[in-house]
């Protein structure tokens, strides 16, 4: 059938460490030495927050827990671009991101352990609670960016969500509200490859994720997640571009999920070793190590010197963790409202009793 | 002062809480240039500017999210399902994260919005544009269901819902949209939410409805006059939190109750609070709790719509029913 | 920022009629003259229909109706291309594809005019009901397509919506679904510029709606909707790829709405006269009869003839509507379940005295 | 003959269902390879391959509208929603479609299809996983919801599900997938729906429960026979439509009820049941009747979850109270 071409699309992608963590110097944007020093520390200590969490639900000291082994990159890379005054609308897979953001880390223990209090930003801190629902914070951010962008404020949204998230209702119409409106917000899908036991090719029958950011007329990105360098590059200008008033981006962070999808998965079931082993040669953490290494910028005594402080900080959160007391029963009544109506009040009552009955 | 329409009060109260406190913005679809196909926001973004009055593309479940995002900002949106058939998508937003919000961050971000949608059945509509579903808020915990019944108590408890600090769907009986007018005077003054409103005092039986079958209660009222039976009408305004105490004071004087809603009867609002009267009312009960619904079928198409609604004529035997019960 | 290539998009666009009717002979398909004249009267009828339900809305004879007008070359031009044995899901829009259908006419009279009866297609046409709520045809139509392909039945499926529909979430998540699954399944897009009052442009970012395709790794092209011809060629080919099993495809029919929106729709509150007057420029019949006439096919005798006998047969239509009787009060409860519950039971003798009381 | 768990009664009822009926097919997340997130469907994509057991994309919404459209087509659709907590956005497939299908093709076109959800709280899991939200289904005529509470009603009812020849919502108690065993042949004998299930004969106060909770309730039951009251149990088991004339039948018998849910009270389907004895069966009552519910507050996270919870003290007290009111 003869047909005219109206429209032609690129979708781009970039890549600066290789997976042996040699840089391409052509792409390499100007970056601090103690820039690059301190993202490695804080992609290490996520890994090791990330352990000590696995450890602690398999204790029975904390339940279910999605690990974020294989995307500290995406992780940490993008969410050092944020200023404090940044909103950030997470998943529930971004512990590299809370570490980044200097989240007090007890509070993750605690939210994982069946608290509420936990996943309750301290002031001077935006995060908003953990988005179990897949996707549905896309919206939010959204609308949170429309909100600054009636204001005015010089800031950005960013929502982090996965391949699976793509799929949703909620991140179609989010993005294409974000293409008419154009706020300030930035879309960090970390595609790592699997949904639970569906891979990435089962969810989508588009080559690439970023391309969905056509469909809403967004601009659209890339990125080789598992590069550090590439995913602060990235995210440096697409936070740069929504505070100047240029509207959304989409960046796809190629990673992957090395570990099971949550402490409840076991994804032997679903995939094979060999993925996986491959999926080892590119991963972040040792990409990085090897990059400062080539700079004589990092010895293996800052190594070891730098883990023995991540384990000694871990532990610290891992006490004032275990150390919190449990909310009262009173805690579920009182913040339905902002006040208690009547009828709840007298449930309440109900509730004290029954809890004081049954000790 | 100029008479208004329960539309026109509705508009009152959009207009008047925007010019007092510019955080409050309206979005939906067709709620800007065309002010909405009831011209509920009729010349808001004339004076408010689009920024404020947001024409949306069509989605509802992302109206609804943007909402929960403009909420957790601070600011106060007022939403719009154009209909409330077409409310279902907005669902998991308001029941998952505009209800919990303020929970799930105790307290530290709150979810002070509105969801209005247009309810009920009786204007000749096409499918999915007459539904009477509050249901599907009235189990949920953080939330407010809020129907006004006149052009006073719309313009009173829509200021009050904007206000209130937490998030309420405030569903608009649109067969009563245009029923008649009163007057209403932009005074900014709101009507307390979580309120029974006691529309017409009686001693042998209390009629309790809301929405647009207020006026078929108040109807049936009359009619049970004219035979000497003193009806009271109670329009509970908010379903939820409920304020069960009017109702049982009304119970315990007439020791009968009449309960009409439009929605479908089993597990409708009604159910609520009959099973309130069945636990602390029962010494008070003379005669078996009466619902007059919507029958357990889907509002047919509008050729039948009004022999599914509940009817003057029906009410008024369910209450001789209860006279003749004890 | 650098970046490489790593996938391009193209959307075409097909249009083989020109606004004055003068046919791009290369592009023209192998097509009969019958077939054309019969297509022509296709789009005349349906005018006509549509002409007849404004007027009886106006007489309150039926309820709130969607005109049509503009959109005939958009209808009857896909529809043509269909087998009785395909399954169409239309949404509340599609007066053209009912007529080119062969559907009984009279019934979508009762439709509008709030009779549930209206809307259930006879044995033998596969038209499931109107789809009042934008866009949730959608996954319906995938679903039927996902049994079509199951069974290996050799058919079609068709949903056909509006340029509002493409932003809800059903839109993409049905796409997503057949891009992944592949079942034969043809969208079409009657991008009439407008949802009630909301431009195309305030719509979606998006410069073309195919484009949406893309995110869905669907194949997508636009199409000048008013252009007859070059509907049924973009149609006969979607049809076939998604018989043979080669997958979905969407199609955006670049159209107008000339009317309101609905007979409840007043589109001078915000739109300006002199896009409709440009848009009647463009509109699909007369450039169709003019096609017509340069072939030397259609002669105004004929067209007199023809209209007079569509007066007839709607005529016949609008009395077989007038004459049916409406349903019995026990109709809202007999399709609610296969059987009648006992309490339902119970409601429906209720109501039939109820009604007796009330006459 | 091998005992087996609720949740394993489930996986055999599937796959009887398959084997004997080609329509049937199963579809969700992680429903194939994985063979479900908790195990209820494994085995059958191997057994009945990747054509009938469908893992889908991640899309709530268009694996309810897929159901829809290929129950129309005359297949028997199983969809899973992965937890009750994610069904929001199913809803107007459900509602608007599912439920409807047959009534606006005047039996024309049907919707034979089951959404099965694992259901309610107590397993210690994560926020949205924990949801008792039965209420969402109970007002929308035309469906069934029914919810098993033993791994023998779980297979006999879910055949039921399955063949019935309208939409039903399945919600299974997940905190008893695996909280006992029980012989249940595969006989392919279903279980009735529409009809409450007594579990224990009594004559002081008729308990009313479904699902988890009837765990509880007949402890409580055990608890107060040991004091000399006796308590009859009913399982509900379909929801909707409701068999209240067995619940009304024990009611005549004890003249106290006691209804025991997990959703928050509020609108809680347990209103509906309370309701009917409002309306039918206050003359049998000689007590108020008596609720056990979730709080009107979100089911906290899971340290506190079992605090929300019905328990056994709760019911006790409950049905004690009803003793001593007359
Ligand atoms: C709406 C919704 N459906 C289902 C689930 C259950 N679930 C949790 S995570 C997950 C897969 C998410 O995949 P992806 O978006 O790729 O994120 P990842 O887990 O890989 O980080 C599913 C299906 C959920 N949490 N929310
Ligand atoms: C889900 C939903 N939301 C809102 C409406 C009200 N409504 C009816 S048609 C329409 C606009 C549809 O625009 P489009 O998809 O372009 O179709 P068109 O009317 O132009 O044929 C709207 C908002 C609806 N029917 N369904
Ligand atoms: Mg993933
Ligand atoms: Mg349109």
């Amino acid at each position: 059938m003869p047909e005219r071409v109206i429209k032609t699309f690129d979708v781009k992608r970039l890549e600066i460490l290789d997976e042996s963590g040699t840089a391409d110097e052509s792409l390499m944007p100007p970056i601090e030495e103690g820039d690059i020093r301190r993202i490695y520390e804080l992609m290490t200590l996520s890994r090791i927050f990330d352990e000590r969490a696995l450890s602690l639900q398999r204790e029975g000291r904390i339940g279910t827990y999605p690990s974020i082994l294989g995307q500290e990159a995406a992780q940490v890379g993008s969410a050092f671009a944020l200023e404090k005054t940044d909103w950030v609308f997470p998943s529930f897979r971004e512990t590299g991101m809370y570490v980044t953001m200097g989240y007090p880390l007890h509070l993750l223990f605690q939210y994982w352990a069946g608290d509420e209090r936990g996943v309750v930003s301290p002031e001077g801190l935006n995060i908003v609670p953990v988005s179990v629902s897949v996707g549905t914070h896309i919206p939010h951010a959204v609308g949170a960016a429309m909100a600054a962008r009636y204001r005015r404020d010089r800031i950005a949204v960013v929502a982090y969500f996965g391949d699976g998230g793509t799929s949703k209702g909620d991140f179609h119409e989010g993005f294409n509200f974000a293409g008419v409106f154009r706020p300030p917000v930035v879309f960090i899908c970390q595609n790592n490859q699997w949904a639970i036991s569906v891979p990435r090719s089962a969810q989508t029958g588009a080559k690439t994720l970023a391309q969905k950011g056509i469909a809403a007329g967004l601009e659209c990105l890339q990125v080789d997640g598992n590069d550090l360098i590439a995913m602060r590059t990235a995210m440096d200008y697409a936070i740069k571009r929504a505070r100047h008033g240029h509207g959304g981006m989409v960046i796809e962070a190629v990673t992957y999920r090395l570990s099971d999808h949550t402490t409840a998965d076991d994804a032997r079931r679903y995939r094979p070793d060999d993925e996986v082993k491959a999926a080892w040669e590119r991963e972040p953490v040792r990409r990085m190590k090897a990059y400062l290494a080539s700079l004589n910028a990092w010895t293996d005594e800052e190594e070891d010197a730098w883990k023995a402080e991540c384990a000694k900080r871990i532990d610290a959160e891992v006490n004032a963790y275990l150390e919190t007391k449990s909310q009262p029963v009173t805690a579920m009544f009182d913040y339905t409202y902002a006040d208690v109506p009547a009828d709840l009040a007298a449930q309440r009552a109900e509730a004290i009793a029954a809890d004081k009955a049954a000790h | 002062m100029a008479q208004i329409t329960l539309i026109e009060a509705v508009t009152q109260a959009l207009a008047h809480e925007m010019r007092v406190d510019p955080s409050v913005v309206v979005l939906g679809e067709d709620v800007g240039v065309n002010g909405g196909v009831f011209r509920a926001t009729q010349g808001l973004q004339e004076k408010f500017g689009a920024a404020r009055v947001i024409d949306t593309p069509l989605c509802e479940t992302t109206i609804s999210g943007l909402t929960v995002g403009l909420a957790a900002q601070g600011m106060k949106p007022v939403a719009e399902a154009q209909f409330e058939g077409f409310i279902y998508p907005m669902m998991e937003h308001i029941a998952c994260h505009a209800a919990r919000l303020r929970n799930r961050t105790r307290g530290r971000l709150t979810c002070p919005a509105v969801w209005r949608a247009p309810w009920g059945g009786g204007i000749r509509a096409p499918e999915h544009h007459s539904e009477a579903n509050e249901h599907l808020f009235t189990n949920i915990p953080g939330l407010r269901v809020v129907m006004p019944s006149s052009p006073g108590r719309a313009y009173g408890l829509l200021l009050a819902a904007i206000r209130d600090p937490d998030p309420v769907i405030f569903l608009e009986p649109k067969r009563i949209y245009r029923q008649y007018k009163e007057e209403v005077p932009d005074d900014g003054e709101a009507l307390p939410l979580d309120v029974c409103f006691v529309l017409r005092d009686g001693s042998d039986v209390t009629l309790v409805t809301w929405g647009a079958q207020v006026k078929e209660t108040l109807e049936a009222a009359d009619a049970l006059a004219a035979e000497g039976i003193s009806a009271e009408v109670i329009d509970v305004a908010t379903l939820t939190p409920l304020d069960f105490d009017t109702i049982h004071e009304s119970v315990r004087k007439t020791g009968r109750c009449v309960i009409v809603h439009e929605a479908p009867r089993t597990a409708g609002f009604g159910a609520e609070i009959a099973a309130r009267l069945a636990s602390e009312a029962i010494y008070d009960l003379v005669a078996p709790v009466e619902r007059v619904t919507g029958y357990d079928t889907h509002i047919p198409l509008y050729r039948l719509e009004m022999k599914y609604l509940p009817s003057v004529d029906k009410i008024v035997a369910a209450a001789k029913r209860t006279l003749a019960a004890s």
